[in-house]
């Protein structure tokens, strides 16, 4: 094992110890420089606090992705060029995430992004107002949902208009 | 004043711009114009309307008997098409000037030849 | 008779409106060679080398368009395009074009009354945009007042420097003693440098765009104006430029006044032309100051200047 | 933070058009005479949606439509989604054709910093200085055309190499090029060290600070002008960044001034870049053939593109259209930075603030909706353009 891949592995070890092995659902080393991690809702707060403690202080985007009935939102750390990215998995129902911007200032345009796009609720963010759609969007229409194709949305938009 | 001596070397220069459209600078080789379709070559396989990224080609008929209208005005000149091509049929010229006032103007239809056996 | 002729005079020749074709004139030169000096070619299309291009822009204009806010001081704003364009027209006439020693009209201390007309120009400006309503324009005339602060007294006592030499405070005769001994810019070169910077920054010209900033403040305080009153104040820009070249003619290039074989007219025109030529490179130098460091560096280095100027007058015999 | 509102501040929007911004985008400024008490950031004018259009396009259409996310990072757009699909395929692009990807960035990169060098002399009130970097651009845009057939969107990358191999004689006009482009970049570089004014508008405005840019997750050329070290080229190389030497560039000014100033110097490493990979250039294939369709996967790409990190992710499904496509570009990153950088300026040190990250909105604002115009005309005719403003100025 060269040492790049022995660090990438001390970090997910480091990350277990610390909110419990029990809540990180998966890993993988993608390769060099990549790794995906998958963690409990519960778990996020406590696994970011302990990167950003460990360097991974640069966020580089926060994606969102609709799985169908659930939204997935994926965290990228950055530290020094090695991506880490933290999923977790929330129902559609009821997207809500508690806010990381106490602990990474940066992201607050990422986490409207995701809210605006895809309707996932921030708890503590400081302003979750409209990022990129226009003031007259209809509310309830997230773009980025696999339900909404894009003819809906056109429609939807116009009825507005 | 750091930039006198380069303004005043300027003025006597000759000015750079390009007075187009009353002179023009030739088009560099391997420039990608509108592109032309070669009926005799074409297979009609549809490869080029399923890789066109802006739905510019529209292929009436499939194999030998197809004929295409080219909706130019939709054209990103990207030559997708000439790569997606098995037979080399399509290629992209070097005619860039290629505004007009309607849509239908920029419409080019490829029947096929007449005397094609 | 002579009634006739001083009124025609006053609106044709060497009046109103062959100030305001020079104007235009002037404008073309500036562009041209402020375009050549970066590597361009300017206008180029209307007339003869671009020549009628400035009357082209006048002319559409006029054409466009004129639109008048709601929340406007309606009689301000429109009153104001007019004053402004009155104010350099008026202070033009004290200068000499066609020969020594003959402005249209001239008084013993006239020269007090151009830089009293400089000044409201800077007032009228303000007002202009005060009576438009819109953040950029009030900016843009706050701006324009500050500047006032900064360059307007420096530029009174260089403009009266002369004035010392020549013991008598009318621009004739600043230029009569000039054409008898020697051009002032010889003998006072500090206060010629110091008069051009001024003038820029009455012109609002770059370095001193300040008040109309047009990356900063869209237009300045002419945002609001659009239409017959923007011609009219391009216009006046264009008249107070020509105001400007002919009264550092007048006061530091001993005005229409030279060697015998070309007439004084001539002459006026060829020195107007240069310094006007001066302004367009000066502008292809510099970044635009902001108004802070604008009236800052006024007072610490154009000032001081200004004032050794008038104290080296004194000295030297 | 809110501020108490008081008698002597008004507010004043800078946007969605304004002289200072060549794209549509909204600052609603908070002013107290000349000195910025607030900022309010409001994005989203040029929507295109393309992250939804993307799932609904094949990766082979997909390249040339993320291609038009930006009209001047183009390069870095097209090289960052054909190397992410490189990797979900995995598969990996044969040697000469990431030597080309490099030197077509690398050209990029000089063409986009001397594009900004006139940018920021423009908003300075410095048009000379424009004129003359924006000519001398010319002769980057004559070589991109010389190599990939376009001035703008080259169409050059694509999954699993390049489309073209770059010439003989092009490699020499290059050369040419290269050598002419130094000497000016030299030249600029010793003007703005000497110029007086334009130092004036730069040094020690829109200062933020390494913590600051830290923790607002600042990247690129703004990161670096703030003496942190950071480029994606090294951490996390790409296309033959790891076979190529340079310099990453960092000056530790934190104001307009430095980032001026690292451009500038990155403009040189990056010829020193093109000179060397013409050099090194190997021989071999340009590209491999690539399957349409893409397993099952989950892959990040980032690029160092001219404005910061560049980054984009793909969910793929096995299918010949990605799941999910997300694109973040460098200047969404560093709007939180610069709206910092803003609070307690001046009003004139606006526009070379906002310059100062080298803002490219367009690429920021992606999102969204497709277009609703296509297969409806929404294109006015003249008299019904006349009677919409008739109507509108008699309801006034």
């Amino acid at each position: 094992m060269s040492p790049a891949q022995e660090n990438q592995v001390n970090i997910i070890e480091g990350l277990k110890e610390r909110i419990g092995g029990g809540n990180v659902l998966e890993t993988r080393i993608a390769r060099v420089r990549r790794i995906f991690l998958t963690v409990k809702v519960e778990a996020l707060k406590a696994a970011v606090n302990h990167l950003a403690a460990q360097g991974f202080k640069h966020i580089t985007t926060i994606s969102g992705i609709d799985l169908g009935d659930s939204i997935g939102v994926v965290y990228h750390l950055d530290r020094e060029g090695l991506q880490l990215s933290v999923k977790v998995v929330v129902p559609e129902n009821n997207p809500v995430l508690p806010t990381i911007t106490d602990i990474i200032p940066g992201a607050v345009l990422y986490e409207r992004e995701v809210h605006d796009l895809l309707g996932v609720v921030f708890e503590g963010h400081p302003d979750l107002s409209r990022l990129v759609l226009p003031e007259k969007w209809p509310d309830g229409l997230y773009p980025l949902r696999k339900k909404h194709s894009v003819e809906d949305i056109k429609r939807m938009v116009n009825e507005v208009a | 004043m750091a930039m006198e001596g380069e303004v005043i070397r300027n003025a006597i220069k000759k000015p750079v711009t390009v007075r187009y459209p009353f002179e023009k600078l030739p088009p560099v080789e391997g420039l990608r114009g509108e592109p032309v379709w070669d009926m005799l070559k074409c297979i009609g396989c549809g490869l080029c309307e399923r890789d066109c990224p802006t739905e510019t080609i529209e292929m009436i008929g499939r194999g030998r008997t197809a004929e295409f209208k080219i909706h130019l005005d939709r054209c990103a000149y990207c030559a997708q098409c000439a790569e997606s091509c098995p037979v080399d049929a399509i290629e992209l010229t070097k005619e860039y000037e290629l505004a007009a006032y309607t849509h239908e103007q920029l419409l080019k239809e490829y029947q096929r030849p007449k005397n094609q056996s | 008779m002579e009634a006739y002729l001083k009124l025609l005079e006053i609106t044709v020749f060497p009046g109103i409106l062959f100030l305001i074709l020079i104007g235009f004139f002037y404008e073309w030169v500036d562009r041209k060679f402020y375009a050549r000096l970066q590597n361009r070619y300017g206008p180029l299309h209307t007339g003869p080398g671009g020549l009628l291009q400035p009357f082209a822009d006048f002319v559409k204009l006029l054409a466009k368009e004129d639109i008048e806010p709601e929340a406007v001081d309606k009689h301000t704003f429109r009153v104001m395009p007019i004053i402004l364009l009155a104010l350099p027209l008026i202070a033009a006439m004290y200068v000499p074009v066609t020969d020594i020693s003959r402005a249209v009209v001239s008084f013993e201390g006239d020269l007090v009354f151009i830089v009293f007309i400089l000044t409201m120009y800077a007032v009228s400006v303000f007002l202009a945009a005060w009576s438009s309503t819109n953040p950029f324009s009030t900016l843009g005339g706050s701006r324009a007042v500050i500047q006032l602060l900064g360059f307007e007294i420096p530029l009174a006592i260089v403009l009266f420097t002369p004035a010392i030499k020549a013991k008598t405070l009318s621009v004739n005769g600043i230029t009569l003693w000039q054409a008898n001994h020697l051009p002032f810019i010889l003998l006072q070169p500090i206060g010629f440098t110091v008069a051009v910077i001024c003038f820029l920054a009455e012109l609002e010209k770059v370095p001193f765009d300040i008040p109309e900033a047009k990356t900063e403040i869209v237009a300045g305080w002419q945002t609001e104006f659009s239409g017959r009153k923007l011609a009219l104040i391009r216009l006046s820009a264009d008249v107070e430029m020509v105001l400007a070249a002919s009264l550092i003619t007048a006061i530091f290039l001993a005005g229409p006044s030279g060697p015998w074989f070309i007439p004084p007219f001539i002459w006026f025109f060829i020195k107007t032309t240069a310094v006007i030529l001066i302004f367009s490179n000066i502008r292809t130098l510099f970044a635009r100051f902001r108004v802070d460091q604008m009236v800052g560096g006024s007072w610490k280095y154009l000032l001081p200047l200004a004032l050794l100027q008038v104290a080296l007058v004194q000295v030297l015999p | 933070m809110k501020l108490p509102e008081s008698e002597t501040t008004f507010q004043i929007p800078i946007g969605p058009q304004h002289p200072a911004l060549a794209e549509s985008e909204n600052f609603t400024f908070t002013v107290d005479g000349e000195t910025v008490v607030d900022v309010k950031a409001r994005l989203g004018y040029v929507h295109r949606g393309i992250e939804k259009a993307l799932e609904n396009g094949t990766y082979i259409q997909n390249l040339y439509l993320i291609e038009r996310i930006c009209g001047i990072c183009s390069h870095a757009h097209t090289l960052c989604y054909s190397q992410n699909i490189d990797e979900a395929l995995g598969i990996e692009a044969p040697p000469r054709a990431r030597f080309i990807r490099t030197i077509v960035a690398e050209l990029g990169r000089v063409h986009s910093h001397y594009l900004w060098l006139g940018l920021a002399g423009h908003e300075i009130g410095f048009d000379t200085l424009f004129m003359y970097t924006w000519r001398d651009r010319e002769v980057v845009m004559d070589l991109q055309e010389l190599i990939t057939g376009n001035r703008v969107n080259f169409a050059l990358f694509t999954i699993g190499g390049v489309r073209r191999d770059i010439t003989p004689y092009a490699i020499e006009q290059v050369r040419k090029g290269v050598k002419t482009l130094e000497e000016r970049i030299q030249y600029y570089k010793k003007m703005c060290a000497k110029e007086v004014t334009l130092l004036k508008r730069t040094v020690g405005v829109g200062v933020l600070k390494p913590s600051q840019a830290i923790n607002l997750c600042a990247v690129g050329p703004l990161l670096r002008a703030s003496g942190v070290k950071r480029d994606i080229r090294k951490d996390d190389p790409h296309a033959a960044y790891d076979e190529v030497p340079f310099n990453v560039i960092t000056y530790d000014g934190c104001d307009v001034a430095s980032r001026l100033f690292v451009r500038v110097d990155e403009v040189v490493e990056s010829l020193n870049i093109i000179r060397y990979a013409l050099e090194h250039l190997p021989d071999g294939p340009i590209r491999v053939k690539v399957p349409r369709r893409v397993p099952t996967h989950e892959t990040i790409s980032r690029v160092e593109a001219p404005r910061g990190e560049l980054f984009h992710y793909v969910k793929s499904n096995g299918t010949d259209k990605p799941e999910r496509y997300k694109v973040r570009t460098p200047t969404l990153a560093n709007i939180p930075s610069v709206c910092e950088m803003l609070k307690g300026g001046y009003v004139a040190d606006i526009p070379i603030t906002l310059a100062s990250i080298d803002p490219c909105f367009c690429c920021t604002d992606r999102v969204a909706i497709v277009d609703a115009v296509k297969g409806k005309k929404r294109v006015w005719t003249w008299e019904q353009l006349s009677r919409y403003s008739e109507k509108w100025h008699g309801r006034r």
